[in-house]
C-alpha cells in the first residue's frame, strides 16, 4: 500500500500538503485501497518515518516538500527496491520519482489576469516565508502582469522568514491592506494559511484576491479572481496509481502548464470576474507557453528576477 | 518605678503605680504549636490585663513571635483557646484578630515599600470599594495622632524613603487606624535609637493610660523594667513565669530566661593600644542618588583597641563600614591598612590583607541562608588556597574548619550540614562571628554584633571580641546599642549626619553622648549639621 | 514611489490594529504580575481564547457568544495556572510553559477532531464577526479634509469594537489600579504579600482574582485575533504575540499608560516593517526582508538596554507565597 | 522549585513524589486519550514499547534525551546564577551556524579530525549568542528573560537569511546547506554497536550522547565542587552576600551565561554534524523550550536533569511510534501529553507534598 509523508505544515494546510492528502483520498476512493500517512513533528522524524514505511513494505512512499530531500536521498539508497517519490524537489536516484512544478508558468497566467482586472494599474503579491520557491511564484506573476501592462506596479511582500510565516493570517491580512492602501486592487498570495487573511481582507475591502495551490475561488465567491492551482493531488494520485498499475517510472517529473501540473482556476465562482477577453488572453498565453513561444523566467535558475 | 536600672533610663514618664483592675483583655489557654519537629509553643497559659503594658521576654527562638502571631491570627494554634474580653473567640485569620481589636507591629515590618504612608495605612481597611474616602479618613487621623501623640509622618512619603523609626510609626498608625484596643509590638526597639525608643515608649504609655493594652516583646531587660506593668518570661516554648514588674529585677528575669545566672557586663582589662592598623582619611561616600552619606570622616583604629561608633541609625555608620570593607565605593578620601592604601580594593583583596567584616545584617549579607553550614563557613574566603585544590574546592579542609568553628562557638545544633536558615538567630550570628573572628584578622569591622541576639549569646560574642582585642587586633564597632558600645569600646566616635561629630571615652555620661548623636552638642569643634534625607 | 508621509497614515492605521492583541495580552500580564504571578502562559491563553472564539462564533453565528467563550476558556486556563502557582506554590514559569503547550496541543487536536480542517475553525460569515465600524463622515473626511481627514478615516475610524474597548481599557486599568480598593490590594500583594496577609486579606483570593482578570483579557485578545481581525481560528495564530506582550510589559515597567505606548510602538514597528519591506531605502538601497523582520526585536533590545533603565518588577513577582520561613 | 518547607526522606523526595506526579499526569492524559476514543492502556503500551521496548527505540529515546540534557543543563547553570535563560533555542541555532561553518570548511576530512573544532565552534557560537543578553543584564540591567526571547527570534531570522542568501545549497530551494560527506559526519552508534550484537537499527544516537553525559558530570563538578560554582550559586541565591564576599556579580553573570550558552550550543553538534548532517532552518526543534521544563523538573541538578531529559525522550520517541501506529492520535496529542507532564510533574510538583509530609512526619517524629 502507498504511504505519504507530509511536511511540517501538516496535511490540512489548505495548500500542497492538503493537495497530497486529496490525491490519496481520491486514490482510496477509486481503488478501495488503504494508504498510510504521517505528519512529522520535527526534522529528526523525517528519516525515521521514511524508514518505518519502507520496512513495513509501503510503496510508493511519497514525501511532500523540498525539506524531505535529504532524508529521501538517504533512505532511498538504503532501500533500493522500494519506490519513492518526492514533491517539489529533485533527488537523483534510480528508485525516486522527483515531482516538481513550474509554478512560474501558472503564476504568469494569474499575473496576466490580475493586470487585466486591475483598474489602478497596481497589484500586489503576498508571499509566505521568504524562500526561493516563493520568489519563483512572485517572479512569474510579475512577468505575466508586465506582459499586459509594462508600467504596472507590483507590490511584493513576504510574511516572514521562518516557518511561522505560513500560518499568520493576521499578518497576511495586514500586508494585503497595506498594498490595497497603496492602490493595489488585485492581490495574489502564495502563503499557505497566511493567505486566508489576504483573501479575507481583499474581499472585505471590495478588491480581488488570487488563491494558490488548490482552487480557493469558493472561499469568498465573487471576490477571488482566480487561483493558481498546483496539482499536487494529481501528482500523488498518479504516483500511487502508477505503482498499482505497474506503470511506475522513476526520474524527473516536471509538471508545467503542458502537463496540466499547474493551471489557473475558472469555475462558477469567478465566471463573472473573468471576461471573455481576459479568458482568451490567458488561454492564448497558456498556449504560447506550452508551445515555447513565451519563456517564463524561473527564479531558481539564476536566483534573480529580471522584472 | 523603683528599680535602680529604671531610674537610669531616660524614659521617666512612666507611672509605676498605675492601678490595673483585674479585667483580662486577653487570655490564652493551653496554646500549643509545632512547626514540624520544632515545638515552638508548649501549652502556654497567659493572662493579659486590660490597660497594662505587658512585656514578654525570652531567648531567641523561645517562641515569643510564634505566640503573638497565633494571637494575631497569622498562624493557627494546634491546640488551645483564646479569650478576648472574657469571651472565647476563634481567630482564624488576621482579619478576625483585627475585628477583635488586636493590632500587631511585626518584628519584620509588614509594609509595602513602594506605597505611600497613606496607602499602607488604609490597606485592608479601606471600607469602600474606592479608596478616596479611606485616604481622607486616614489623613485626618494622621493629623490628629501627630498632635495627640507626637506621631509625625508625612502621609505622602513613599515608605522606602523613610527611616526605620518612621516606618515603625507607620506600623503603629496602621494598627490605630484599625481601631486596635490591644497592640502587640514584636521587638520594636531592636532597630531604634535611644531617642526614638524613648519616643515610642512615651506613646505606648499614653496609649496604656487611655485604656489600651500593649503587649511588648523585647530583648532589652531595662526597657522591660522601665515601662512594663507585668513581665512574662518564655524559655524553649514554655511560659516560665509571670511577675508584676515591680517584683522583678533584671537579674531575676535574665536567670529565668536562660535558666542560669548570666553576666550582664563582660569584664575587660584596660586597653594597651599599639600602632594604628586602620586609618581613614577624609573619606566621603555618596549614595546612588548622589547624596553625601559619609562626610569627610577621618580617624584611626590602633592595635589592641576597640573603637565604637555611636549614632542614630541612618547617620552614615553603616555606609562608613561598608566603604571601608570595599562593598561601597567612596567618592573621595583614602583608607589605609597597616599604612598601605587600600582605597578601591574589593572585599576579597581586603580579606587577604587581613581585614575582616562582621556585617550588621547576618541574614541578608553575612550568610547565604539556603547554603549549608560548610559553605557559609567559607563565604568570603572561597579563594583562600586552604579551601581549594586547583579548580576544585577542598571539601576536607572546609569540613574540618567548619567542625572547629562550630565546636569553638558552641553553635547549636552542632551540625554544619544543615542549611543556615534552619539555625536560630543567635546561632546564625555565632556562625558569622566564628568565621570572621577565627580567621584572626588584624582589623575587624563589626556591625550590630548582637542585634536581636539573646543574652546568653551576647555574653559569648562580647567575650570573643574582647579576646581579639587583647590579642592586639584593631576592632571598629558600630552598634545601635549605646550600652553595648559603652561596654565594649575603648574609645567612642559619634556620628551624626554622616560626619564624625565627636570623640569621647566610654565613661562619658550617656546623656552627653546622646546629645552628640542628636547633633546638638558638637565636641569636635566643628558645626554639627542635621542630617536630612 | 509615494512619499513617506503618504504612507504614514495607512501605516498608523495598521499599527493600531496590530497592537491590539499585544495590548490585551500586555494588560493581562500587568494584572497578573502586579499581583505577583508571572505569566508566560499569556500566549497559550490567548491561543485557547482565539480557538474558543472561532469555534463558538461559528456555532452560535454570533461574535458575542464567541467572545464569552473565549473569556471563559482563558479563565479556565488561568485557574489551572492559579491552582499550580497559588494553591500549590509551583514554579510559575513552568506552569506557564505547560499552559502554552497545552493550548497549542488542545486547540489543534480539538480543531482537527471537530472540523477536520487541520485545526482551523470554519471560515466565519461577517455576521459572526466583529466588523470594522466606520465612523460618521469618515469617507467625506478622507475625500475632502486632506491629511487630517485621512487620519480620521484611517486611524480613528474603521476599527472593530474590540479596538475601542482596548483603548478604553487603558484608563480604566489605571483607575482600577490606583483608585480602587481592589487595585490597592492587587499592587500590595505583588510587592509584599506578607503585608497583605497581616492586614487580614487573603493573598490567595486576591491572586486568583488577578489571574482571572488576566484570563478575561487574554480571552478578548484571542477573540480579536480570531473573530475581528480574521474570519476564524488558525492553528498557532498567536505567533509569539504573548511573548512580545511580555517584553512590552517589562519595557513599560508594569505601568498602564506606558504599556499602551509600548504596544503601539511595537505595532508600529511591525506595520512599518511590512510597509518598508521591498522598498529601497534612501542611501541604503534594497534591504533584506530579514532586517525588517528583526527590527522590532533589535529595537526592543536596544531600548531596553539604553533608554528605559533598569526595569524593576513587582518585588514578589514569581515568588510563591508561604507563611513559613 | 521553591525550597521544600520540611525535609522528607530522600527516597520519598526523589522517587515517590515524582512517581506520583507522573502518575497523575498520565492519568489525565489517559482521560484525554479515552475522550478521543482510544484505549489508554494500549496507547501507553505502544508508547513504552516504542521508546524502550527495543534497542532502536532506546536509541531514539536517548538521542532526544541528548538534546534535552544539553538545553536542560544550560538552563540550570544560568538558574544557579539567578538568571532565567529562555534562550537555549536561539543559542543552539546560532551554534548550528558555527558548527556548519567548521564542518563545511573541513568537509571530506575524517570526523575525528573535525569533531574537536566542531565542538569548539558550537560552544563558542552558543556562548557568543548568550553573551549579549548576559552583558546587557550585567551592565545595563536589561531583563534577561526578555532579551533572550528576543535573541531567539533574532537567531531564527538570521539563520534563514544565511541559509537563503549565503550558505544555502546551490540550486536547491530547501532552506538548508548541502549535506556533509559521510566521512565527516559523526558516526552513529548503530554502525559499531552491531559488532557487539546490539542492533540500534537506524537510531540517530551518536557520540554527542557521551558528550552530554560528560557535560552533566562537568556541570555537577562545576556547581558543587568548584570555587566558580560556589560563586555562581552565591550570586544566584544572595547577591548581597556575594558582594560582601567579594564576588563580582558582573563577571559571574557573564561567565554563567557563557557556560549556559555553550552548553546549549553543543546541541548543534548532535544535529548538524551527526543527525541531520547539514544545517537546517530549525536546529533546536523546540528542545530549547523543553530544556526549561527539564531543568526545572530536574531541580537544576544534573541527575534530575538526566532523568527528566530521559522522560521527555520517551515522550518524543514513544509519541512518534504512537502516531505511526494509531492514526487517530496525531502529533498534537503528543503535545498535549507533554503539557500534562510538565504541568503535573513540574508546576504541580508539590501537590502531593503536604499529604506525604503528613504521612512521613508522623512516622519521623
Ligand atoms: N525553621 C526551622 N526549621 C527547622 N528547624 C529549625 C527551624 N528553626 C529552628 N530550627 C531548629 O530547631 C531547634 C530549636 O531552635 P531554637 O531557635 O529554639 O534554638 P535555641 O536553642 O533557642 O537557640 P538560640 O538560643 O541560640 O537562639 C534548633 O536546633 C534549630 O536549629
Ligand atoms: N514559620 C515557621 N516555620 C518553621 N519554624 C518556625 C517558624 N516560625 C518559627 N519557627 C521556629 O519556632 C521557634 C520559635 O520561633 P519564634 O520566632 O517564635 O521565636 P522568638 O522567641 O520570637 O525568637 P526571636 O527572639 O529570635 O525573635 C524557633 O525555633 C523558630 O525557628
Ligand atoms: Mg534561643
Ligand atoms: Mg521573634
Amino acid at each position: 500500500e502507498p504511504a505519504v509523508l507530509y511536511d511540517i505544515g501538516g496535511k490540512f494546510d489548505k495548500g500542497f500538503n492538503e493537495g497530497a492528502f486529496n490525491g490519496m483520498e481520491k486514490f482510496k476512493k477509486d481503488t478501495g485501497l488503504a494508504y498510510r500517512e504521517f505528519e512529522i513533528q520535527n526534522d529528526a522524524q523525517r528519516e525515521q518515518a521514511l524508514r518505518n514505511f519502507a520496512k513495513k513494505g509501503n510503496s510508493p512512499i511519497i514525501a511532500i516538500g523540498f525539506s524531505q530531500a535529504a532524508a529521501v536521498e538517504k533512505v532511498a539508497k538504503e532501500f533500493p527496491d522500494v519506490k519513492f517519490a518526492i514533491v517539489d524537489m529533485v533527488v537523483e536516484l534510480p528508485n525516486v520519482r522527483s515531482i516538481v512544478f513550474k509554478e512560474q508558468e501558472g503564476s504568469y497566467l494569474v499575473g496576466l489576469l490580475a493586470a487585466k482586472a486591475s483598474k489602478t494599474g497596481k497589484i500586489g503579491f503576498v508571499g509566505g516565508m521568504d524562500i526561493p520557491l516563493i520568489r519563483r511564484f512572485a517572479c512569474g506573476y510579475v512577468q505575466g502582469a508586465k506582459s499586459v501592462n509594462p508600467n504596472i506596479e507590483v507590490f511584493q511582500n513576504m510574511t516572514g522568514t521562518t516557518g511561522a510565516a505560513w500560518n499568520d493570517p493576521v499578518k497576511g491580512g495586514e500586508l494585503a491592506v497595506s498594498q490595497i492602501e497603496r492602490g493595489a486592487d488585485v492581490v495574489y498570495h502564495a502563503a499557505g494559511a497566511t493567505g486566508l487573511g489576504v483573501l479575507q481582507k481583499t474581499a472585505e475591502k471590495g478588491k480581488l484576491g488570487i488563491g494558490v495551490d488548490s482552487n480557493q475561488d469558493g472561499i469568498y465567491p465573487g471576490k477571488v479572481l482566480t487561483s493558481m492551482m498546483k496539482r499536487v493531488d494529481v501528482a500523488t494520485y498518479n504516483a500511487a496509481m502508477d505503482v498499482k498499475n505497474g506503470k511506475w517510472s522513476a526520474g524527473f517529473n516536471v509538471l508545467g502548464l503542458k502537463e496540466a501540473g499547474v493551471a489557473y482556476a475558472y469555475d462558477d465562482f469567478n465566471k463573472a470576474l473573468i471576461t471573455a477577453e481576459m479568458k482568451t488572453a490567458a488561454d492564448t498565453a497558456q498556449a504560447d507557453i506550452i508551445a515555447g513561444k513565451i519563456q517564463v523566467h524561473d527564479y531558481m535558475s539564476d536566483k534573480a528576477c529580471p522584472f | 518605678m523603683t528599680h535602680p536600672d529604671a531610674r537610669q533610663f531616660q524614659t521617666s514618664m512612666v507611672d509605676g503605680e498605675h492601678q490595673s483592675r483585674p479585667m483580662p483583655a486577653i487570655e490564652l489557654v493551653g496554646i500549643d504549636k509545632r512547626f514540624g519537629p520544632i515545638h515552638a509553643n508548649r501549652a502556654i497559659d497567659l493572662v493579659i490585663e486590660k490597660g497594662t503594658i505587658h512585656g514578654i521576654v525570652g531567648e531567641n527562638g523561645a517562641g515569643k513571635s510564634t505566640l503573638m502571631s497565633i494571637l494575631y491570627g497569622f498562624y493557627q494554634a494546634d491546640r488551645g483557646k483564646i479569650l478576648v474580653d472574657g469571651q472565647e473567640v476563634a481567630i482564624a485569620s488576621s482579619q478576625d484578630a483585627i475585628r477583635h481589636g488586636i493590632g500587631m507591629v511585626h518584628q519584620q515590618f509588614m509594609l509595602v515599600e513602594t506605597f505611600t504612608v497613606l496607602e499602607n495605612i488604609i490597606l485592608g481597611a479601606e471600607g469602600d470599594p474606592l479608596i478616596g474616602k479611606a485616604e481622607k479618613r486616614a489623613r485626618a487621623l494622621l493629623k490628629r495622632l501627630a498632635q495627640d501623640y507626637n506621631l509625625k509622618v508625612d502621609p505622602d512619603a513613599v515608605v522606602s524613603t523613610l527611616s526605620v523609626g518612621e516606618q515603625q510609626r507607620v506600623e503603629i498608625l496602621k494598627a490605630l487606624f484599625r481601631g486596635a484596643e490591644t497592640l502587640i509590638l514584636d521587638e520594636p526597639t531592636a532597630v531604634l535609637t535611644p531617642a526614638e525608643a524613648d519616643h515610642l515608649f512615651r506613646i505606648l504609655a499614653q496609649l496604656r493610660d487611655e485604656g489600651k493594652t500593649v503587649l511588648l516583646i523585647t530583648h532589652k531587660l531595662r526597657e522591660i523594667m522601665a515601662i512594663t506593668d507585668t513581665v512574662s518570661v518564655m524559655r524553649h516554648g514554655e511560659m516560665v513565669v509571670t511577675w508584676p514588674t515591680r517584683e522583678a529585677s533584671v537579674e531575676r528575669i535574665a536567670e529565668a530566661m536562660v535558666g542560669r545566672r548570666v553576666l550582664l557586663q563582660v569584664a575587660k582589662g584596660p586597653s594597651l593600644p599599639g600602632r594604628a592598623l586602620l586609618s581613614v582619611d577624609h573619606l566621603t561616600v555618596k549614595d546612588p542618588r548622589g547624596v553625601i552619606v559619609v562626610d569627610d570622616a577621618s580617624f584611626e583604629v590602633r592595635a589592641g583597641e576597640i573603637v565604637g561608633i555611636a549614632g542614630v541609625a541612618g547617620n552614615g555608620q553603616s555606609e562608613l563600614i561598608e566603604a571601608i570593607a570595599g562593598i561601597r565605593a567612596a567618592s573621595t578620601g583614602r583608607v589605609s591598612l597597616h599604612g598601605k592604601d587600600i582605597s578601591g580594593e574589593d572585599p576579597a583583596t581586603l580579606r587577604d590583607l587581613g581585614l575582616a567584616h562582621l556585617p550588621e545584617d547576618r541574614q541578608k549579607v553575612g550568610l547565604v541562608l539556603p547554603f549549608d553550614g560548610y559553605e557559609n563557613v567559607i563565604l568570603g574566603y572561597q579563594d583562600d588556597p586552604t579551601f581549594s585544590s586547583g579548580f576544585l574546592l577542598n571539601r576536607k579542609a572546609i569540613a574540618s574548619m567548619a567542625k572547629t568553628l562550630f565546636a569553638g562557638y558552641d553553635v547549636r545544633p552542632g551540625n554544619p550540614g544543615l542549611r543556615a536558615a534552619l539555625f536560630s538567630g543567635g546561632n546564625q550570628q555565632k556562625i558569622v562571628c566564628a568565621r570572621e573572628i577565627e580567621r584572626d584578622p588584624s582589623v575587624l569591622l563589626v556591625g550590630q554584633p548582637t542585634r536581636g541576639v539573646d543574652i546568653g549569646a551576647i555574653e559569648f560574642i562580647h567575650k570573643r571580641l574582647i579576646d581579639l582585642r587583647d590579642r592586639g587586633k584593631a576592632i571598629l564597632l558600630v552598634s545601635a546599642e549605646l550600652d553595648e558600645i559603652r561596654g565594649l569600646a575603648d574609645r567612642i566616635l559619634v556620628m551624626c549626619g554622616g560626619r564624625i561629630v565627636g570623640e569621647c571615652l566610654p565613661d562619658r555620661p550617656e546623656s552627653d553622648i546622646g546629645m552628640m548623636m542628636a547633633g546638638i552638642a558638637d565636641l569636635s569643634g566643628r558645626e554639627a549639621t542635621r542630617f536630612d534625607r | 514611489m509615494d512619499t513617506v508621509f503618504d504612507s504614514l497614515i495607512p501605516v498608523l492605521g495598521s499599527s493600531v490594529r496590530l497592537s491590539i492583541p499585544l495590548l490585551f495580552a500586555c494588560f493581562a500580564g500587568l494584572f497578573s504580575e502586579r499581583a505577583g504571578i508571572v505569566d508566560i502562559g499569556l500566549e497559550g491563553k490567548m491561543l485557547a481564547g482565539a480557538f474558543a472564539a472561532g469555534a463558538i462564533a461559528h456555532h452560535a453565528g454570533n461574535p458575542w457568544a464567541g467572545l464569552l467563550a473565549a473569556m471563559g476558556i482563558a479563565m479556565l486556563l488561568s485557574l489551572v495556572h492559579g491552582f499550580a502557582s497559588i494553591t500549590h506554590r509551583g514554579n510559575q514559569i513552568v506552569s506557564g510553559v505547560a499552559i502554552n503547550f497545552l493550548a497549542a496541543g488542545l486547540t489543534a487536536l480539538l480543531g482537527q477532531a471537530w472540523y477536520g480542517e487541520g485545526g482551523r475553525t470554519p471560515q466565519l460569515p461577517n455576521t459572526a464577526r466583529f466588523l470594522e465600524i466606520t465612523w460618521p463622515g469618515a469617507e467625506t473626511a478622507r475625500a475632502s479634509y486632506g491629511e487630517i481627514g485621512n487620519f480620521y478615516a484611517n486611524v480613528i475610524s474603521g476599527h472593530s469594537i474590540l479596538v475601542y474597548a482596548a483603548f478604553l481599557m487603558v484608563p480604566l486599568t489605571w483607575w482600577v489600579l490606583y483608585r480602587t480598593r481592589f487595585g490597592l490590594r492587587l499592587r500590595a500583594v505583588g510587592e509584599n504579600p506578607h503585608a497583605v496577609d497581616t492586614a487580614g486579606i487573603s493573598v490567595g483570593r486576591l491572586r486568583y482574582l488577578a489571574v482571572l482578570v488576566a484570563g478575561v483579557l487574554c480571552g478578548i485578545g484571542g477573540s480579536y485575533l480570531a473573530i475581528a481581525q480574521s474570519g476564524g481560528f488558525v492553528k498557532d495564530m498567536t505567533a509569539g504575540k504573548g511573548f512580545i506582550a511580555l517584553a512590552a510589559l517589562v519595557f513599560a515597567k508594569w505601568r498602564p499608560f506606558s504599556a499602551m505606548a509600548t504596544c503601539l510602538l511595537f505595532g508600529f514597528l511591525d506595520a512599518a516593517g511590512s510597509r518598508l519591506q521591498g522598498t529601497p531605502l534612501p542611501f541604503i538601497g534594497q534591504v533584506p526582508v530579514q532586517v525588517f523582520q528583526a527590527l522590532p526585536y533589535v529595537l526592543t533590545v536596544i531600548l531596553l538596554a539604553g533608554f528605559i533603565g533598569k526595569a524593576i518588577p513587582p518585588k514578589a513577582a514569581g515568588v510563591p507565597y508561604t507563611k513559613d520561613r | 522549585m521553591s525550597a521544600p518547607a520540611r525535609e522528607l526522606p530522600w527516597l520519598v523526595e526523589f522517587f515517590l513524589l515524582p512517581a506520583l506526579n507522573l502518575a497523575a499526569a498520565f492519568l489525565v492524559a489517559g482521560l484525554v486519550v479515552l475522550a478521543i476514543g482510544e484505549n489508554p492502556l494500549s496507547v501507553g503500551k505502544i508508547m513504552l514499547y516504542g521508546a524502550l521496548g527495543n534497542a532502536e527505540g532506546i536509541g531514539y529515546t536517548l538521542y532526544y534525551a541528548t538534546n534535552f540534557m544539553f538545553t536542560g543543563l544550560s538552563v540550570a547553570v544560568a538558574y544557579h546564577a539567578g538568571l532565567f535563560n529562555i534562550g537555549p533555542e536561539g543559542q543552539a541555532t546560532f551554534a548550528g551556524i558555527g558548527v556548519a561553518i567548521v564542518c563545511l570548511a573541513f568537509d571530506g576530512a575524517p570526523w575525528w579530525l573535525v569533531a574537536p573544532f566542531a565542538v569548539a565552534a558550537s560552544v563558542i557560537f552558543g556562548a557568543a549568542w548568550a553573551f549579549i543578553p548576559a552583558w546587557l543584564q550585567a551592565r545595563r540591567g536589561s531583563h534577561i528573560v526578555i532579551t533572550t526571547i528576543m535573541f531567539n527570534f533574532l537567531a531564527a531570522t538570521l539563520i534563514v537569511y544565511l541559509l537563503v542568501n549565503v550558505m544555502g545549497k546551490p540550486g536547491s530551494m530547501a532552506v538548508e546547506t548541502k549535506t556533509l560527506s559521510d566521512v565527516t559526519r559523526l558516526p552513529l552508534f548503530s554502525t559499531f554497536m552491531k559488532t557487539y550484537g546490539i542492533n540500534l537499527g537506524d537510531a540517530p544516537l551518536n557520540g554527542t550522547f557521551l558528550l552530554a553525559i560528560l557535560a552533566s558530570i562537568g556541570v555537577w563538578l562545576l556547581i558543587w565542587h568548584t570555587r566558580l560554582g560556589f560563586e555562581i550559586r552565591t550570586v544566584g541565591t544572595n547577591p548581597q552576600a556575594a558582594a560582601y564576599a567579594g564576588i563580582d556579580p558582573t563577571r559571574i553573570v557573564i561567565i554563567a551565561m557563557l557556560i549556559s550558552g555553550g552548553l546549549s550550543g553543543l546541541l548543534a553538534v548532535n544535529e548538524v554534524m551527526s543527525v541531520q548532517g547539514r544545517l537546517v532552518e530549525d536546529v533546536a526543534q523546540g528542545a530549547g523550550f523543553v530544556g526549561i521544563a527539564v531543568a526545572l523538573m530536574g531541580r537544576a541538578h544534573p541527575i534530575g536533569i538526566a532523568l527528566a531529559a530521559f522522560l521527555f525522550g520517551v515522550l518524543y520517541q514513544g509519541g512518534a511510534e504512537l502516531s505511526f501506529d494509531t492514526p487517530k492520535i496525531t502529533r498534537d496529542m503528543i503535545v498535549v501529553i507533554q503539557a500534562l507532564v510538565i504541568l503535573f510533574a513540574g508546576a504541580l510538583g508539590h501537590m502531593f507534598r503536604p499529604g506525604l509530609e503528613r504521612v512521613f512526619a508522623r512516622r519521623g517524629s
